[in-house]
């Protein structure tokens, strides 16, 4: 039914206003995420929309798209009013969004996924044929290079939010939605989707960007929007404007402080890996990490930095226990913890703050308060009961430290932000005192104000005295962040920098020229 | 982006490879079935008794083929069994002549339409399954326990208890013909097995072939990203039980005309072999996760099973026992399989590393 | 003995149960059966309730379903329902012990019919059908009509009922008299229909030679003749059943059924509902606890006298 | 630091406030119950009949808490009700004097001692079931399912389907006081409610006031992310599992003892009546959401309804029917519950939206 609508009607020529979203508010329970928004989307340009965790970004888009009613408030889509009852309505008007959450259906192929609800059919079945073609050339057009029957389940990160934009790109639509389609893209991956944002945008389709990557944004983007507490404090051309502007508008902060002073004073070794290797868990034949040595220090920051599919990820999870080594040793202060269960490693004081908080983070049915005092429940007992009061407090201090927005401990963590939700994990974490502090991409998805406080809460640590291991894609943190960085490429640590004295060019290239062979090896992969 | 490409594990991730794997359970636990008996039992490999069998199993097959879509979904369906016994004594009533007491006229319908109102019957009791799952929300495993109650009761009431005998029908109320559907045989094949191999086939077409299918995995797999895909995931649900109360319906005309009587009990405890067929067949209860072959396969595990137990004179108590450790064990099988095919996986990897790696760590593997 | 025409005010009686009758009548009589989805137990219920209530009595019918738990909990409600007395067909010689023990200690009297306690001095009386008399006269049947001679197969009920030991015994006593007669195979079918239709088709797989089965009771007879049809071998292989349930009966008239032994049901509850009357009024019972009424075998010669659970003269 | 705090909605935020909402339903249900049956039978309300009524439902609630436990961790045991008919043989086999062949002395243990082991033989039934679910990761559906046969086909050889009578012991043996469980009464309130009582806190304490009930609940509501947080999933859930086979093997021994003498197939379809009471008590089959007061409001609303359609004498295939009916009913009328809450919460929100001022400044809560 899309392909009807796609051919742009000609009275909508490149710069008119074609959404229209008038005073719109939304209120959750008690959270008010948005209030009397007044929002528009012109054809063939790049909005982007700037905003805190928690300012209503993503409650705005669901809006626009169909997915969420808004409490008050108009929409206008191409001239008409609108009220979709349904994400599939807005399609039929050519309104189309990607999640900043995944919605894919981990047991069917990608080409299944790509398809769902609007199947090609042939005689009343469906044309497997023409879809696997058709699911081809769209991963083509994205220089993805991923098998088109692979179960969605048996991708990583990335490769899935590929899908999920393949999939929107498919639906050939004319205003399209992008709540943070590059958390999980490499910088490569990254280049392709604004090649194809602009084919799309001279094309005359309208589109919504939402990142938390600042400078990414800006580039891309023609007009620039910031929300901050579900109100609409700043509109304006992205030509007008630059970093600065938009983050002060976002938190009244200036992007310099992002990064905090570093520099604690080196101690003894706290964490030792001793030639590990790791199994991909999604493909046991292929080794994740592969034979790999590792110290990190007192006091010390250390960053992981490399593409996707590195095998950080994996490396830190083997770390946290929730991987098997497969062959090595992992000791942290001497004591040797290879064969530790999860909670003897937390014991210890090795603990991870997991990269898909959705996932590994949190507990959707628990209140913010039980999450955050989880995995230090133990550490509030009298005698053999936990005592309220104790954690309690405990936890109050910890939503002030990390800077939690909540209602309170009581609320459930369904109705935090996504980079709040972030906030908590990272809090239940340090409320287990942990002396080796794992961190697995800590601000993908975080806007600037909880970036700044979480390197800030890293610094602090490793002042205390504490080990720092963090993943991050991002060269900027790589470089303003760590006391070292280890580029990892193939579960291997090919090169280790100083920051101080490293560009991000040397970085760039240390992780790319090792990078480049990658796409011949999957070709194989694809054919089969 | 495979660092070390493995084309030979890549087919493994494929959905459809996936689930043959999980099937290779149901396929071993069956042979190993097969040749046990037939070493103790001359007879158990005949043709005659084979078809036997294979008749008994239709009975359970066809309500797996109905469960396998509803566990699809990620739901379950207690309440077959019921549906069993309310089709079996609504046949029955027609057959007995139906009497309306505002006229005091006996009908007698034909038996297509004895046939057709059964299975109507039954489709509507999953249409209220389906309701209270979709519109009221109510989880599966409790409208569907509800629902057992309340069909079983119902058919306990319309036949106040009793049984209706002799549905053969008679030739001057030209109502014979019922007993075709247990009795009868096409090219020396019965009936009953006839259909079983045509609900095989629909549901697998269904399932396999049109977006029916695809929708079905969908919600199993997950249901807020289907229905955002703009999949229809409240009445795929919907239909889901409304075919799996059709199946029942079947069931239930297929023994009430192999026992030419039908009694308000039948098919008590018959979901729970269902379930399990569904589940030796390789299905995840989770949904998102089974074939049709899997669930034949796990169907006639246990039909061979109980009919073997009873060849080979096992006590009835060791019957109940044997039973459920076949269950069980079915669906190890398969853990022990995926393990081993991990480990053989794991440890080649490692040795890929001894290319490269000092060979000293890279053969010390720790708890793999 | 006659149970003759009273199967007319127990159809009617079903509603009244559901319901309570007249105030001024002299009481409450609980009448406590396996599951009514047997008609042998639904005849039973119904005549006790229709009789009591011919009496003047007030009357709850309820159902076990052979789950001794369940018998307990109904004994307990009638307790505390103030019942005058019980009529128990029990879930259980051993397992229904104590509960009656309860009522007893309760102040109500119990009349057991159908199935013994193991446990004599505590109910007032226990009216139970002859179980061995009768199942032996169906085994004599049988054996006359397989000519002393052959393989036959035995289908038992339930191995938690009483009755299903006491007959399997009869059937064995009188048949193991005949050498030539084998048990070629042994299967308790739980008194169900389906199942023993399902387990006789497989028998008759891995025995051939089976001329005849005899089952413990007719629900599993019949699943026996329907299995036997099924087969094709309708005259070749004979069954008999026990019970006399009606269906059986029709069963005998069409000539698939050999024989079956008929428990005057009916009867025995009424006269379980007239002692329990007689103890209410006069304070004692004049007959002695242990009862047995003679069960009478019914074939093609007799199968036209039948009315439910019953034979006219 | 909510903008516009709104103390009448912030409640419902809280997780045991949403609960106890959920629990509602359950108390409108019982409620209900409880004024109809009351007005239809004057011997209803009597405290004698309340106290047998609680001694019924004690055996339900006290598998349901066990139940509870099991669906909190997002599995489920449908064994429950075979281990009350395993235990209950185990104790009638020591009571009547376990003969040992080898030696040919019979030992006549104390009935402290028989409960002892029975309650151990449960414990180690469901020890099984828990570690097929967490070491071979078998489905706790299908774990179970096959316990359910296997426990109950152990009862059945053990007894050779014969049932043990008269356990009251005997005064010579020094076996006797095994009916104090059923029968006997302290502050004349039954035993068997005193272990109902016992249970409850018990499990309320554990669930509650330690972080074993953390974990569980974790357990149940993100795997994943309770195993990263350091929670011994696996022991948890085997634990669960454990709790519940002793739930059970109580249960077994009460009935054993009410009704000096234990019959093999005690318990069957207990499991339903169980899970029915804890889903009733609102909590959610998904797992992770569920209270110790609902589970047992749930067992209440079961017992006394069945209890009062016998007192009523409602005819038994209308009791079937009304069971299943009250089950889903019970269920549903939350859902409306919840529905007008949400409306309702609607239309605040809309109204705060207007009175808002100047929607930009309104307190700015900036991050730090
Ligand atoms: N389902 C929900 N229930 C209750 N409150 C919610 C819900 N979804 C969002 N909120 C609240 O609405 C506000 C805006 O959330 P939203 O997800 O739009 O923020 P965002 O700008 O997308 O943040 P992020 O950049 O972290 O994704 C937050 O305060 C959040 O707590
Ligand atoms: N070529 C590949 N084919 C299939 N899956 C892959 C491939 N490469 C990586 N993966 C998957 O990606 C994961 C390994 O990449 P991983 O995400 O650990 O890298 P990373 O460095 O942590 O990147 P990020 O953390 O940014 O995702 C594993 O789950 C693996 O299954
Ligand atoms: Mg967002
Ligand atoms: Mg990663």
């Amino acid at each position: 039914m899309t392909a009807a609508t796609t051919s742009q009607a000609p009275v909508w020529t490149a710069g008119d206003v074609v959404l229209v979203a008038e005073d719109v508010s939304k209120v959750y329970g008690g959270t008010h995420a948005l209030r009397g928004v007044d929002f528009s989307a012109r054809a063939g340009a790049v909005t982007a929309v700037f905003g805190e965790n928690g300012a209503g970004k993503s409650t705005l888009m669901k809006i626009l798209a169909g997915v969420e009613r808004p409490t008050t408030g108009s929409l206008h889509v191409f001239g008409e009013e609108v009220a979709f009852a349904s994400p599939v309505e807005a399609v039929e008007r050519g309104v189309v969004i990607i999640h900043q959450e995944l919605n894919l259906c981990p047991n069917l192929s990608v080409t299944d996924n790509v398809f769902l609800g609007r199947e090609l059919r042939r005689r009343g079945a469906v044309d497997e044929g023409a879809e696997r073609t058709a699911a081809i050339a769209l991963l083509e057009r994205l220089e993805e290079r991923i098998d088109p029957s692979a179960p969605v389940g048996d991708l990583r990160l990335g490769q899935q939010q590929v899908v999920e934009i393949a999939r929107a790109i498919s639906l050939e639509a004319r205003v399209l939605i992008m709540d943070e389609p590059t958390s999980a893209l490499s910088n490569a991956e990254v280049e392709v989707l604004f090649r194809v944002i602009r084919e799309l945008t001279s094309a005359g389709v309208a589109i919504v960007y939402i990142s938390h990557h600042l400078e990414e944004a800006l580039e891309i983007a023609d007009d620039v929007v910031v929300l901050r507490d579900g109100a609409l404090v700043a509109e304006a051309k992205a030509a007008d404007v630059d970093l600065a502007w938009v983050v002060a508008n976002m938190v009244g902060r200036n992007p310099d402080d992002l990064y905090p002073e570093l520099g604690a004073e080196k101690g003894e070794v706290l964490l030792e890996v001793r030639g590990v290797s790791v199994a991909d868990p999604a493909n046991p034949g292929r080794l994740a990490v592969a034979d790999l040595d590792l110290t990190v220090h007192a006091g010390e920051i250390v960053c992981l930095y490399g593409l996707m599919g590195a095998g950080r990820t994996e490396l830190l999870e083997a770390l946290a226990g929730r991987l098997p080594v497969s062959a090595g040793a992992v000791l942290v202060d001497g004591e040797d913890l290879t064969t530790a269960t999860i909670g003897q490693r937390i014991d210890r004081g090795l603990a991870l703050v997991p990269e898909d908080r959705q996932r590994d983070g949190l507990v959707q049915t628990m209140t913010v308060g039980d999450n955050m005092s989880l995995a230090s429940i133990r550490s509030y007992l009298r005698g053999a009961f936990v005592s309220n009061p104790a954690e309690a407090k405990a936890v109050k201090r910890t939503i002030s430290d990390v800077t939690v927005k909540t209602s309170g401990p009581g609320a459930p963590i369904g109705s935090l932000s996504g980079g709040n939700q972030q906030k908590v994990v990272i809090g239940k974490i340090l409320l287990t005192e942990p002396r080796v502090l794992l961190l697995d991409e800590p601000t993908r998805g975080i806007d600037v104000g909880a970036k700044a406080d979480i390197f800030t809460l890293m610094a602090a640590q490793a002042r205390a005295g504490l080990a720092v291991l963090f993943a991050t894609s991002e060269l900027g943190e790589a470089l303003n962040a760590s006391d070292r960085v280890l580029v990892l490429h193939r579960g291997r640590v090919v090169r280790e920098f100083d920051p101080r004295t490293t560009s991000k060019e040397d970085l760039m290239a240390a992780s790319d020229d090792a990078a480049s062979p990658e796409p011949a090896d999957d070709t194989d992969g694809a054919s089969a | 982006m495979n660092p070390v490409p493995q084309p030979a594990e890549r087919p493994a991730w494929s959905l459809r490879l996936g689930d043959a794997l999980l099937e290779l359970r149901a396929f071993i636990a069956l042979a190993v079935i097969v040749v046990i008996f037939a070493s103790l039992s001359d007879t158990f490999l005949t043709g005659s008794n084979m078809i036997t069998m294979t008749r008994h199993v239709a009975v359970n097959a066809i309500l797996a083929l109905g469960m396998l879509l509803v566990i699809l979904t990620g739901g379950i369906d207690l309440s077959v069994g019921s549906i069993v016994g309310l089709s079996g004594i609504v046949a029955g009533v027609l057959l007995q002549g139906w009497e309306i007491p505002s006229f005091n006229v006996i009908l007698y319908p034909q038996v297509w339409a004895v046939v057709v109102v059964s299975l109507v019957v039954g489709t509507v009791v999953g249409a209220i399954n389906g309701v209270l799952i979709t519109r009221f929300k109510v989880a599966p495993f409790i409208a569907t326990l509800g629902m057992l109650y309340v069909a079983r009761g119902t058919a306990l009431l319309i036949s106040n208890g009793a049984t209706f005998p002799r549905l053969g029908g008679a030739p001057e109320l030209g109502n014979t013909g019922f007993r075709w559907l247990g009795t009868g045989r096409v090219i020396g094949v019965p009936v009953s097995i006839w259909i079983m191999v045509v609900f095989a086939v629909a549901i697998w077409v269904l399932i396999r072939k049109m977006p029916f299918g695809r929708w079905l995995y969908a919600t199993g797999g997950n249901e807020r990203a289907a229905s955002l895909s703009g999949v229809p995931v409240r009445t795929v649900t919907l239909r889901v039980y409304m075919i799996s109360g059709l199946c029942a319906a079947m069931v239930g005309l297929i023994i009430a005309s192999e026992l030419t009587s039908a009694a308000p009990q039948t098919g008590e405890t018959f979901e729970l072999n269902a379930i399990a067929a569904v589940v030796i067949g390789g299905a995840s209860l989770a949904g998102g996760r089974g074939t049709v072959r899997g669930a034949l396969v796990g169907a006639f595990v246990i039909g061979f099973l109980s009919d073997g137990l009873v060849m080979v004179g096992v006590s009835t108590f060791w019957q109940v026992v044997i039973k459920g450790a076949v269950i069980v064990l079915a669906v190890m099988l398969d853990q022990g399989q995926q393990r081993l095919k991990r480990s053989r996986a794991a440890a080649a990897a490692a040795a890929t590393v001894r290319h490269d790696g000092p060979p000293s760590r890279t053969s010390t593997p720790v708890a793999a | 003995s006659s149970g003759g025409g009273t199967d007319k005010p127990a159809a009617d009686s079903t509603t009244a149960a559901a319901t309570t009758a007249a105030p001024e009548a002299g009481g409450l009589i609980a009448v406590i059966t396996p599951s009514h989805d047997n008609p042998f137990f639904k005849a039973e219920a119904d005549a006790a309730v229709a009789k009591a209530e011919e009496l003047g009595y007030k009357t709850t019918s309820a159902s076990h379903d052979d789950d001794p738990n369940k018998q307990s909990e109904l004994i307990d409600s009638a307790i505390t329902a103030g019942a005058k007395a019980i009529i128990l067909d029990n879930a259980g010689a051993d397992a229904s012990i104590g509960p009656v023990q309860k009522a007893v200690d309760a102040g109500i009297p119990v009349f057991l019919i159908d199935r013994e306690i193991n446990q004599t001095g505590l109910a007032t009386a226990q009216i139970v059908a002859n179980n061995s008399q009768g199942a032996a006269l169906v085994a004599e049947e049988f054996v006359k009509a397989m000519a002393s001679a052959g393989n036959y197969v035995e289908l038992t009920g339930k191995e938690s009922d009483t009755n299903a030991g006491v007959r399997s015994q009869a059937y064995a006593s009188v048949i193991s008299q005949y050498p030539d007669l084998k048990l070629v195979a042994q299967e308790t079918a739980n008194w169900d229909q389906q199942e023993a239709f399902t387990k006789t088709e497989t028998i008759l797989q891995s025995n051939p030679g089976v001329k005849g089965i005899i089952a413990g009771n007719d629900t599993m007879a019949l699943g026996a003749v329907a299995a036997v049809e099924a087969a094709g071998l309708t005259g070749k292989v004979i069954v008999a059943g026990f019970d006399g349930s009606p269906d059986a009966v029709a069963a005998i008239k069409a000539g698939t059924l050999l024989a079956t032994g008929l428990q005057p049901a009916v009867q025995i509850a009424q006269l379980a509902v007239e002692q329990a009357d007689e103890v209410i009024t006069k304070g004692k019972a004049s007959q002695e606890e242990k009862q047995s009424i003679d069960c009478v075998l019914i074939n093609k010669d007799n199968a036209d006298k039948y009315t439910l659970f019953g034979l006219t003269e």
